[in-house]
Order: structure tokens, then sequence, then C-alpha cells
């Protein structure tokens, strides 16, 4: 007789060798485990912020790999550490994804040092999606502040892809400063092209800039809002998404049909760390997309 | 390492000491283990406890000890102007460290107890920061090694420096220790930055805080605490001043 | 024959602390030699006052960051013979052992790390890493070793923090002081590796006749409290340290210096090993005949093999200790209590640098009201002094080079392995 | 869950060849406090007799042995400009003895965050199929209140519990693991009387708690008083040190953070076990502090405990173990938080 434990090894298990499907959220996997990418592309937009574009290098994890608008990524940067990154770019290209990521710590200021060809990893997507099906056949208002229009971008693209299946679509976006102003090279595409209207502001003007001053809700005043039919994603700091969508709602839209992303510090992007509670929700999977009304349910969110 | 398309490359670090034991010096010679590795990163151009080598060309001056002469403030400014990186490491750089119970007494007294007819010129204790701009802080009586060792390899790799913001209880507890107060003894862990591993809780003995405050850290409660323990206020004011790491930031 | 010859060592280096050499010859003659210490004195005395006796070791730890368990111990037995406060023997061992520990790591970082340089003429340690990794893995592993000991006994090597009054606050346990005994089974091939080593290397030929000054041994090698003795037959008791020192100012040193019946008078591994050699373990011995070291020898050059031999000596010895610390079953108490009362004390010390008194006033509040602090190097200071001199005027005669004269003077500085900071605390 | 009943000396035996074959953790006097009583920790045996099965209770939680203070999750190796990544779930199985029901419960909460949750933890799940634990039930001490959290009691979540019945313990099997280990020792099958006696000993532990803390309708609760004035009566003495986050069987929150190793040439990236009380929790990269204030972190560790989040089904993940409350130096534990909380609200209520 004995009284020896055997090990039992998790390792042995068939899907701990497989590439981690993080769309199955119910099954052991090697969550830890990253798909390693390369920068094929770097854009510099402004002082401090760049846009990578990064491919998945193995083929079968390229494959497995797809988001929705709206999801997050875990962007690790070997040695230095890993940050949750909204994918910026268009859902349907399965050939490299967009991050456009500001220079604000540890991780993402050796990001901004590295060059072309570089390799980096990436877990997810994590979290939840705007609802781009239920908005069909409605109006789109997308508001973005400062860096809030990077998360705005896979939407966007989503609806120009599908340009027919929506009506009205519109982005407002404001920052600070005029250099601040994100994708500026893509704004005529946006609107002569794929007609979406973009009305841009700035708080504060420099002397070459020639567009509005002011704040963001000074926008509402040259649209028109359909509260029945219109749907809106907000995006950007907490004290302007708070703002515009009071302000909606004092147009008459129901809360359930604005949509915010919210930011927090988040370390695992599983709902296990809870770095990113808000209240007593998980920013990383019952978020980062909220409606506006769960928002306001949620203690301490604004 | 050409990692991420940076090439990294050594740090040329001078090492000098003001008034001090040089015991942190020591430390950049200990860990036997990864001392080679440690070396490989570095560029010693200047590094008198250890090398005869002698050059002005350094990067990163690591500079230990509290300023107390005259000509002492002379050759701080003259490596200030040199160094790109200016380092105070230790708890006698960062906060002048015990040098500061000195300062207690007039200097007149202080020479008279020591070297009684005899003049010798010394002046009130400073830390390294009170007489020049410095750059980093690595705190700790004797700093530790493994905190030094983590601070070249990010300034090798060019990463920002993090310290740890939280007290030494969390690291104690990690080491399943019994509290200090437990024991009947007093310890500054509450109060005090992590990063030393908790090494005097651990030989149960209470911390004396020489890596500085936690941040935001409770005195008023922590006070409460130790005269709610049976401990005398004197007793607990010269814990707190021991190394003048905390006495700092009790007078802001 | 050189006539003239300037030699300014500013600020020496491979040493712990700052000082300066000086020499001024003229005409073949020697005007001006001198060994000033440049260190900031720290006044640690004035600091002491008005302190809590418990805080006196830590406080006065920070003196050294070489010998900083020499000065616990130091202030330690102060504070203990002034409380009249008995410590268990298992204490008294461990204690000893932490100091065995330290000796080992202060002796191989001088031996390897900031003397050995000289002798294969290089500027430091570090291109050594390349030339002589042989070299290199023995100073890591025994210095390693060291520390080791230290780390486990006193919690860390520098400014240690178990040992406290009346005690040590955590003793180690069973396993791992089984697993440190076998280690320094282990590294003792090391030693006898340092031993062939420095067969290889020819220390310098130098004699200037001088008096030892020492801890004396009753039934063995002595390192922690006892008589004072001298080569020159002085033998006075621990509490009569003063009679022994007899401090002095000179005003190109902020350093103080010591004598006793002649000029000067040395401290340290040759002075213990010239006083106390016939307490030597037998294979300590052994290697010091293999150098034709005996005692009294009067060659400065030689502490380098001194204290080789001391580092086999404790090694053996530190296996013999942890037996008895074994023996006794690591009992759970080795920490008296005590009851705070006044006092007036003297604590001796050999630190690896040689004898060290810490001498404390203590009110009936157990603070500190009045201290003194007599460092080795201080007591060395005089005879590095007067050395340097003589040496100088040998090699004038010799008619050797002005590099060659610097060269040695540092080498023989450095032989005294000087702990400057120290000597100015 | 098949029941038994074994000798204490039978008992000992079955102990010391589990000890032998595997490496066995126990509680273990580690120190002795200034009022001269014992503190305990969960240490390494290597027999029977090293451990103290009438321990009062451990002063940490066993948590850290399926959640280690610090873990590696993956390491990286450098090449050139390239890396690899290498992760590794292999843990070596051990054996715990003399968990108290509330240690167990603590698991079970444990589990339903880390295997039952979203995205499971392999390194958890790997330690935790890898141990085999035995519990032991135990006469309340003054201040526990797990019976309050109806966590006093233990159904599942072990291999072998003990309860004790004087010269014998009446064993509830829950592995068959265990059960083919009692087969190496003499055991029985509980008679009519062994099962009055292992009923009798439940009332009486049930009977015993002497600290009671009103739980019922605890997460709305909080909800409402989230802007209490209470919280900061407690943050003022709060020192935000950890310490109850680091010894509670349930705490799980983490950080994790990435080092290079001195060669340049590997890297780990760790998880560190990590406290809501910790000022710089709730921090991001900008620097911006979404719980700035003392009480707001120490009202969050409680929001957490008491309210439970979505995780967890909304439950209370407090055992009622208090070492939070003992370990404390302010003196802040859950029985007196949440009394005042009440309290608080009460008076505020209309007189009617």
């Amino acid at each position: 007789m004995n009284y020896r434990l055997l090990k039992q090894d998790i390792n042995l298990k068939p899907f701990m060798t497989m590439p981690p499907q993080f769309n199955r959220k119910t099954i052991v996997m090697r969550t830890d485990k990253v798909y390693k990418c390369e920068i094929i592309n770097i854009v510099e937009l402004t002082g401090l912020e760049k846009l990578f574009h990064l491919k998945i290098l193995d083929p079968v994890e390229r494959e497995i790999f797809s988001f929705r608008p709206g999801q997050f990524i875990m962007l690790e940067v070997p040695g230095f550490g890993e940050v949750p990154i909204s994918v910026s770019s268009s859902s349907n290209n399965r050939e490299f994804i967009e991050l456009c990521i500001r220079k604000s710590g540890r991780t993402t200021n050796m990001l901004h040092r590295a060059k072309k060809g570089a390799k980096v990893g990436i877990r997810g997507p994590f979290g939840t999606s705007f609802p781009m099906e239920e908005m069909a056949g409605n109006n789109v208002l997308l508001i973005a502040g400062g860096l809030g229009l990077a998360p705005l971008r896979a939407p966007l693209y989503w609806v120009i892809e599908r340009r027919d299946e929506y009506r009205d679509v519109a982005v407002l976006y404001g920052t600070k400063e005029p250099e601040q102003m994100l994708f500026t090279y893509q704004y005529e595409e946006w609107e002569k092209v794929n007609h979406v209207k973009l009305l841009t502001i700035v708080e504060k003007a420099d002397k070459d800039w020639k567009g509005r001053t002011g704040l963001i809700t000074e926008l509402f005043e040259e649209i028109n809002i359909d509260p029945d039919n219109t749907y809106v994603i907000v995006c950007g700091p907490p004290v302007m998404f708070k703002f515009v969508c009071n302000h909606l709602d004092s147009l008459g839209i129901p809360m359930n049909r604005m949509f915010v992303s919210l930011e927090r510090r988040m370390h695992c992007g599983m709902g296990k760390c809870c770095r990113c509670m808000v209240g007593s929700t998980f920013t990383c999977v019952d978020g980062p997309v909220f409606d506006y009304w769960s928002v306001l349910n949620l203690q301490e969110a604004i | 390492m050409k990692y991420l398309g940076i090439e990294t490359e050594k740090v040329r670090i001078g090492v000098f000491d003001f008034t001090g034991c040089e015991g942190c010096e020591l430390q950049l010679a200990n860990k036997e283990g990864t001392l080679v590795s440690f070396l490989d990163l570095l560029e010693v151009v200047n590094f008198r406890e250890i090398s005869s080598e002698r050059g002005d060309n350094y990067d990163v001056a690591l500079v230990e000890g509290a300023i107390s002469r005259d000509n002492e403030i002379e050759r701080l400014k003259q490596i200030r102007e040199k160094a790109k990186v200016l380092v105070a490491i230790g708890s006698c750089a960062c906060f002048g460290g015990v040098n500061y119970l000195k300062n207690r007494f007039s200097m007149e007294n202080v020479v008279n107890e020591v070297y009684g007819e005899h003049k010798v010129e010394t002046r009130r204790v400073q830390s390294i920061g009170e007489v020049v701009k410095v750059d980093l802080e690595i705190p700790g009586c004797p700093v530790s090694k493994e905190e030094v060792e983590r601070i070249v390899v990010d300034l090798v790799t060019g990463a920002d420096i993090k310290f740890p913001k939280y007290p030494v209880c969390i690291e104690c507890r990690q080491k399943l220790n019994t509290c200090v107060f437990d024991l009947g003894k007093i310890c500054l862990g509450p109060i005090t930055r992590a990063g030393c591993g908790a090494v005097c809780p651990s030989s149960k003995v209470g911390c004396l805080g020489c890596r500085g405050p936690a941040e935001d850290a409770n005195y008023d409660s922590f006070r409460q605490i130790a005269l709610d323990h049976g401990f005398t206020a004197p007793r607990i004011e010269e814990k707190l001043k021991f190394f003048n790491a905390l006495g700092a930031a009790l007078q802001k | 024959m050189k006539v003239d010859m300037n030699i300014n060592v500013h600020h020496l280096t491979r040493v712990e602390g700052h000082g300066d050499i000086h020499i001024k010859v003229k005409k073949g003659e020697l005007v001006e030699s001198r060994w000033a210490v440049v260190e900031t004195p720290r006044f640690f005395e004035a600091m002491l006052r008005g302190i809590s006796h418990d805080m006196a070791p830590v406080l006065t730890s920070r003196i050294c960051g070489i010998c900083s368990i020499s000065h616990t111990l130091t202030s330690l037995r102060a504070v203990e013979k002034a409380m009249r406060i008995e410590v268990p023997e298992t204490a008294r061992l461990l204690r000893l052992l932490a100091k065995h520990g330290e000796t080992l790591q202060s002796h191989i970082l001088h031996l390897l790390f900031l003397a050995a340089p000289d002798f294969f003429g290089t500027g430091s340690v570090i291109p050594l890493i390349k030339s002589r990794p042989e070299v290199v893995v023995l100073a890591l592993r025994l210095k390693g070793l060291g520390n080791d000991i230290c780390d486990l006994i006193a919690g860390r090597t520098t400014h240690p923090v178990s040992l406290v009054v009346g005690g040590v606050s955590k003793a180690p346990s069973r396993e791992q002081l089984e697993t440190l005994k076998e280690t320094i089974g282990e590294r003792i091939q090391d030693i006898r590796a340092v031993v062939g080593l420095f067969q290889t290397l020819s220390m310098p030929d130098f004699v200037r006749e001088t008096e030892f000054v020492s801890l004396k041994g009753s039934n063995r090698y002595p390192w922690i409290g006892g008589e004072l003795v001298s080569t020159d037959g002085v033998v006075k008791a621990e509490d009569d340290y003063l009679a022994m020192t007899n401090e002095y100012k000179e005003d190109f040193t902020t350093s103080k210096f010591a004598k006793l019946s002649r000029e000067s008078f040395a401290v340290g591994a040759l002075a213990r090993f010239n006083n106390n050699y016939n307490f030597l373990h037998e294979k300590a011995k052994e290697a010091a005949r293999i150098f034709g070291l005996t005692p009294v020898n009067h060659n400065p050059f030689m502490n380098n093999i001194a204290q080789i031999v001391e580092c086999y000596h404790v090694m053996l010895e530190s296996i013999d200790i942890i037996d008895r610390v074994l023996e006794d079953g690591c009992p759970e108490s080795i920490c008296a209590g005590y009851e705070v009362k006044a006092g007036e004390a003297i604590g001796a010390v050999e630190a690896p640098r040689g004898i060290l008194y810490h001498h404390y006033d203590i009110d009936e509040n157990g603070i500190i009201t009045k201290a003194d602090c007599v460092i080795p190097t201080t007591q060395n200071n005089a005879n590095i002094h007067h050395d340097l001199a003589e040496l100088v005027k040998q090699q004038i005669m010799l008619g050797k080079s002005d590099e060659d004269v610097t060269r040695l003077s540092e080498m023989l500085v450095r032989a005294y392995d000087p702990c400057i900071s120290c000597s100015v605390h | 869950m098949i029941y038994k009943v074994i000798t204490k000396s039978e008992f000992k035996k079955f102990i010391n060849g589990l000890i032998k074959e595997n490496q066995t953790f126990g509680p273990r006097q580690v120190d002795e406090d200034i009022n001269g009583k014992p503190i305990y920790q969960f240490r390494e045996v290597h027999s029977f007799d090293e451990m103290d099965l009438d321990y009062t209770v451990t002063y940490s939680s066993v948590k850290n042995f399926f959640l280690p203070f610090r873990e590696i999750l993956s390491r990286y190796t450098f090449q050139g400009d390239d890396w690899e990544q290498s992760l590794e779930y292999r843990v070596n199985p051990r054996v715990i003895v003399g968990l108290r029901p509330c240690d167990i419960n603590g698991l079970a909460i444990l589990d339903k965050i880390f295997i039952k949750g979203a995205f499971p933890s392999p390194y958890y799940l790997a330690r935790r199929n890898n141990t085999f634990l035995i519990g032991m039930d135990h006469e309340p001490l003054e201040d526990c209140f797990c019976e309050s959290l109806n966590h006093h009691v233990v159904r599942h979540g072990f291999n072998l519990f003990c309860s004790d019945l004087g010269d014998r313990y009446y064993l509830s099997i829950d592995s068959s693991k265990a059960f083919n280990f009692l087969k190496n020792v003499e055991t029985t099958e509980p008679t009519k009387k062994d099962n009055e006696k292992f009923i009798a000993r439940k009332n009486f532990i049930e009977r015993s708690f002497k600290t009671r803390v009103e739980v019922t309708g605890l997460p709305s609760f909080l909800d409402i008083e989230f802007k209490s004035p209470i919280w900061k009566k407690w943050g003022d003495k709060c020192l935000n040190c950890g310490t109850c986050a680091m010894v509670c069987p349930t705490c799980y929150c983490y950080g994790i953070e990435e080092s290079i190793d001195v060669s340049l040439k590997t890297s780990r990236k760790e998880r560190f076990q990590y406290s809501c009380n910790i000022v710089d929790f709730a921090e991001v990269a900008g620097g911006h502090n979404f719980r700035p204030l003392r009480e707001d972190r120490l009202k969050y560790r409680f929001y957490h405990h008491y309210r439970g989040f979505a995780e967890n089904a909304e439950e209370p993940i407090c055992v009622g173990c208090n070492r939070c409350g003992r370990a404390c130096l302010a003196g802040i534990n859950p029985r007196d938080v949440i009394n005042d909380l009440r309290l608080e609200s009460k008076d505020e209520l209309p007189a009617t």
C-alpha cells in the first residue's frame, strides 16, 4: 500500500497545447500565452501618439484572432510589461491590426522607441463590444475627445464598410489643441468618400487653426439629432462623457442607446486581478463598453 | 541585447563617496551570483574603492554619503556638472542618514567632544539633494543590491524606473513573519517604503525607516498605535528620526 | 642615484575611505613623507550622546560599511558589560560565527578584489574577469560564503540586524545550519587554492621592526573580549585600553594617531598572528609555514598572508561552532531579558583590521551620556606613516623610479587593509 | 460523501505515512507573542509530532499555497531582436493537514473565481489539483464570526475532514484518493453512537460562537452606504499597509510586473499578490488615481468582501475568520466596521 500522491499535470490536456482562443472564456487555456506579432509599420500621429500596425506571425493564430469594434487586446512588450489597448482598425482586416498608443508609462515609452520589424506580443481580444448590428437602420453619432478617437475608429470602419445599412453618420471630435488631433490625414476620405459628417473643435486654437474653438458640446448646435433613431458612442475622459451624455439625455436620447468605453488600469484582462474594478464590475470582462444607463448605476464610475 | 530594434549600451558610471561608511558602494560588489553579469552592464570609469581607473567621462554618477564639509560641496558640484544623471545612493545621500543625529548639537560642541582643543572643520549635515539637483534617489541603509541591479538594468535598457509605493508590511507579511509589534517591539514598517524585502522585521527587529516614507504614510495613526502599544513619545521620536528619512517627511 | 622625487597620491584607490600619500625627496634625502587621512570626520561619539543604549549597536554599525558586524559586537559587549547582562552561550557562539563570516568576506575582499590587482598589474579586479577568471571565481565563491554566513546569522552582512542587546533576535534553523556547514566544508578547497595562488606571487621584501598589539588568547585564537597584549611584552586589562592606545592628534590628518612602547604600533591580522600563533588551527599553521610566516614577523606586506591564514582558521573554526550549536539543540530563546541600569564599560573586539574599542557611559534610563570609540586603522595610521618613510629611504638607496616608489608605497598602505572612514568615525 | 471513524493513534500512523511520501505542511508554533500566546503558521513538517493540531488559528491563511505571493507566469528568452515565450504549470504534489472549515471555505470561494469564473487560471488549477487537503473542526475563538456567514461548516473542497470525538476522529471522505490512502490503516464504519456524537459535536461548535456579525441584506446595504461618513472615521485609522489582504484567506487582488534579468538574456512576468488598500492600486499610467483617499481604499476592500463582485455571484467573499481584524495594528475589524455602519444608518432613519 502506498501513500504517494501522483502528479496531475494539466499541461497534458489537449487544449493546453493549442493556441488560446480568447473568445472562449470558460475552458482552461494557456491564457498567458501571447500571439507573437511583428510591427510592420509605425505612423507618427502626434508628439505623444503613434499608430502601430501589428501582424500576427503564426498563420494559425492569425486565423483564430478576430475581434469586434470596442474590444481591446493586452499588448505585451516582453520584459517591460503589458498594457490594455483598444483596437483601432477594421474588424474586416485579417492581415494586421492597428493600435493607436500614447506614450504614458514604462511599457508604452519602450514601445515608442521600438523600430519597424520589432516583435511584440498580444493576448485577446477581451471585453464587450459596441452593438453594431443593433444600430443598423439608424443614425450613428460618434463623439470623441482627445485620444478617444482611437477606439471609435473600429466602429467607424464597421459603419463605413456597410455604409448602406446605416442612415446619417456623424463624428464630433474635440481636442485641447489642434496639434493633438489624431488621424487628420483620413478626414477628407471619411467626409468625401464615405459620406460621414465630421465636425472638429479645439479648446485652444493656435495661429494656424481655422476651425471652431470651444467645448465639444458646442458642436451639437451644428447637427440635427433625431432622438428616436440615433445611437451614440462617446469616448473620452470621464468629465467629457459625463457632460456629453447629460446633454444627449436632455435631447431625449434613451440612455441605453448611448455607449461609452471606460478606461481603467488592467493587469490581467480576464476578470481576476481586480485592478479595473468600477464598483463591483470588471471593466475588462463586463466592459469596457457599457451603455450609459449601466454606467450611471456603477459606483464610482464617474 | 538588440531587442525591439534598440541597441543597448553599457552605462558609464562613476562612483563617489562623501560623509558615510561606504557600505552602499560595497553592496555593488555583493550578490556574487550575478556580479559578473552586473559588471558587464557597466563601464566603470571612476570607482575609487575598488578601482584605480579615474576618468571623468561618466554618464551616471552614483553618489554615496551626506555632505558635512566645504570641500565636499565643491567636489559634489563638479560631479554634478559632469554627470548626465546623478543618483543619490543610500540613506545618507538621500536623507542625510544617521549623520543627521549630529545636527542635534552645535558644531562647536561636536568638535570639542571628539577632538578637544584641535579644531577640525565641519558643518551641519546635508543630504545630496539639499546641495545639488538629484535625478534619482535609491534609499536604504545600506541599499538593496537587488534594487540596484533592477535600476541598472532599467538604465541600460532605457526603461522608466519605478519604486514600490507601498509600505514594508506587505513584504513582511509575504514572508509569513510575526508582526514585530506582537513581539513587543516598535516597528516603522507600516509607514516605510518597501523594497528591502522586510529585512529587519524578518530578523524580529523593528524597521527603522531607512528607506523613507511609503506614499501617503499615515503618521498620525501610526503614532497613536505606537502609544497604544505602550511606547513612550521620546522613544517613538528617536526611531522616527534615526535616519532622518521619515524625519524629513514629518517636518514637511 | 635618483636625486629629487615628488609623489602625491590624492585619494588612494582600492581602500575604504579617503587617504593621501605625500613623499618629497631632495638631493637623495627624504625631506617629507606623510600618510594623511583626509576623510571627513563624522563625529559618532557626539552622535551617540543622548541615544538609547539599544540603539548604540545599530548606530555604531554605521561607522563602517565593511566591518559593521565588528562594530555591532563591540558596542553590544560594552552595553552588556555596563548593564551586567548574561548572554546565552548559544547566542555567543552564533555571534562569533557571524564574526567569522565578516572576517572571511572582509579578508577576501581585500586580498582578491583590492590587493590582487597590484600583483597582476591591473587597475582593478574587473579586467581579471577576462584575463584570470579562475581568480575571480575563487574570490566570488569565498566572499559569497562569508556573506552567506553573515546573512544567515546576522540578517545581512552590511549593518547586521539580528545582533541585539541580550543575544541574537532570530536563530537559524537546524536545517539552515546543517546546509551552511556542508557549504563551508566544500569551500575549504577554495581557500587552499588561494594559498596556491599566493605562492605564485612574491611579497615585497621590506622589514621595519615595530610593536604588534592585539587581544590575547587564553585557550583559543581571540576575537571578542579578553586581555590586551603586545609583542613588546605589554599586557593590560580590556578596561585599560586607553593606556594601550594613547591617541594623539597630528595636524596633517583628520584621523588620530596612536602609540605604545615605540613611536608607533600595528594591529590587524599580522598582529593577531604574531601574538597568538599557538592557538591557530593546525591546518592554518601549515598554510603559514608554506609562506615562511612565523611569529614575530615584521614585514607589513605579510599582513596579506596572515589574512589568508586567518581565513583558513575561521572557516575551520566555523564548522566547529556549528557543531557545538547543533549539539546544544538550537534552543528557541537565545536572547536574555534584562533590566535597564546605569553603568560604564569598555568592549574590545578584533575587527578584521585589528583591535576595536567602544567605551560607553550609560545613565539609569539606559541613555548613552558619553562615548569613545578607538578604531584599528587609527591605531595603524602612525605605523603606516613611519613605514612609508622607511620604505622610501630603502627605495632611494636602490635607485628606484618615481613609478616604482609610488606603486610600492600604495601597496604598502593597502597591505594594512585600512578602513579609513572608520578611523575618522 | 463516505464516513469512517479512526482512532487517534491510527490517525497519527496515517499522517506519518503521508508525510513520509509527500511534502507535507501543517500548523506549527513559530513564535510566542509578548503576552505569551503562541503564534502558529502552516509550515513544512517532517513528522506528525512537529504539528500542533490543537492550535487556535494560523496567523496567515493557506491562500498563498494556491496563490503564491509571487509567482512566475511566463518567461521570455531574448536572442538578437527576437524572443521566445515559455510557460510552466507543473507543481509538485503536497499535503496540507489541519485546515479549519473557514480555510476550506475560503478556498471554495477562490475556486469560484479562479476555476469556475471566466478564463480559468491554469496556475491555480495546477496547485489546487496537486494539493491533498485534510481539514479539522475546532471550537471557535472569541472573535471568530464564521458562523454568521455560514462558513463554520464545510461540505466540499477537501479530501478528508476530521471531526474530533475525543479519542477518535469522525472522518468525512470526499475523494477517492483519500479513500484509497485510508486502506493503509484501520478505520471502522461509524456506529449509531458515533453519528450521535458527531452531531452533538457539530451542535456544540455552533453554540460556542460568541461573536456575531449581522450580514443579512449586506450587499444592497453597502451600495446604499457608499457615501457614508463612517468610512472616513475608519479610513483615518487605516495605515493602508495591506496586512489585512495578505493574511486574508480570500483576498486575491493582484498585480503583474515584468523584469529583465541582469544578464539581459531572459525576463520574467510575475504575478504578485496586492491589496486594494494600497495607495496605487487604482492608479493609471498617466498618474490619475481613481481612489486617492485612504477611506476610498478601505471602503473598497469592505465593498469587495461583503458585497461581492460579479465573478462571484455578488456574494460576500468573507469567511469570518477575523485574521484581518487580529492582524490590523489600527484595530480595524469587520465586526466593528459593519456594526458602525448599521448603527449609523439606524440613526439616520426618521423616528417613527
